[in-house]
């Protein structure tokens, strides 16, 4: 079903999508569904397994359900330290 | 507790506030940059963090540690931004009665928040490339769109 | 580098000389006085060590860590004479390349130190009576002796 | 054979010879044989194998051999850091 979602890319999704956020209309049920919506943005050819994703930030799993309104927060591979 | 900053870590006060009367053993660790990655010479690193989350995660890394070991007091701190080889980009560190949970809480911490807060570095090499740690095969575009940046 | 210290340890400056541009790792540990030990309350410890043997014993030690793991640099300080809750009695710091190497090697060294180099500490107790650590059961007239102390 | 030593007690046998060093003449083959032979010395009743010994500044096993003039350090057990 088509949703409304606030989309936030990070680091090399940043970078690649050229932008820090922006609002999408996406048939998406899960946030497994807004990541392969969304690869020509954030240019990953990556399975979803290797990053992480926030919905209304909270880590989730990929899938985790997304409702229309709902920010989603896309992590490319962490690397902290 | 776990902290994000912008600014130089210094250990000294972090040090002081895991001190305890009932402490025996202190363990900490520091995660500094070094000139060399994959073979690479390294010039800096570009931290960037969702501080929220990154907290948030951090904090529980910090409770499971607790919960696991038995120790008095836990803190990381994580820096974003630029650094310069030689800076300290975490520090972790953990009173207990006894050392070997200090050493363990110690290590489990900084293992955790390496794989788990969303905290991603960019490597800025020798020859004015750069490139996205853990990120190689990240994008279809990657290697070229950081050689252009 | 191994250092025998009569007064307060600062783990500031020996932080620093293990600064190395080829190193992303700082692993450190610090033995503090506690003010409890197998269940009776400590109010203060008194340290003496063998300083000549001590050093020589303390550098085989950290040489052997270093033949080990792949460390840059690795450092240990131990304090004597008489120390209060709180203070600081020993401190090992290293720097390597890699998180892995400098957490084995500082737990070897700790390890090695307490149970390796001339050092002895006396409890001295809440009721006002002391006792030396680990000897127990080294002398016949022993208890009697540190109860009169 | 007998032989002139100095024995030098730390920590408690320090405390239970009453003095840090003296000369002593004894007859003693090796550093175990001076542990022994001086139990009234240090005061302990323990197998030396929990204790460590010296001889002229050189950590040493207990069956290392001791010779005229020679200096020999009694450690009671070690409690470092």
């Amino acid at each position: 079903m088509s949703k409304r979602l606030t989309v936030r890319y990070f680091a090399m999704f940043r970078e690649h999508a050229g932008l820090d956020e922006e609002s999408v209309t996406l048939d998406a049920d899960t946030a497994a569904d807004v990541f392969a919506g969304l690869r020509h943005r954030h240019g990953s050819a990556e399975p979803a397994g290797h990053c992480k994703v926030a919905i209304n930030d909270e880590l989730v799993d990929w899938d985790a359900a997304v409702h229309d309104g709902d920010t989603v927060l896309l992590f490319p591979p962490v690397a902290g330290g | 507790m776990m902290e994000m900053v912008e600014t130089a870590i210094e250990p000294g006060p972090l040090r002081e506030q895991l001190l305890d009367a009932t402490a025996g053993a202190c363990a900490t660790f520091e995660g500094w940059i070094r000139n060399h990655n994959d073979g690479r010479d390294v010039l800096r690193l570009e931290y960037e963090a969702y501080a929220p989350l990154a907290i948030r995660e951090g904090e529980r890394v910090i409770r499971e540690a607790m919960a696991k070991y038995p120790v008095l007091n836990a803190r990381c701190v994580h820096r974003s931004g630029l650094l310069e080889i030689g800076e300290c980009a975490v520090w972790v560190g953990v009173s207990a009665a006894h050392r070997d949970a200090a050493f363990l809480a110690c290590r489990y911490i900084i293992d955790e928040v390496k794989v788990r807060l969303p905290i991603w570095k960019k490597e800025h090499y020798a020859g004015g490339d750069s490139g996205w740690v853990n990120c190689e095969r990240c994008g279809a575009h990657a290697a070229g769109r950081a050689a252009r940046a």
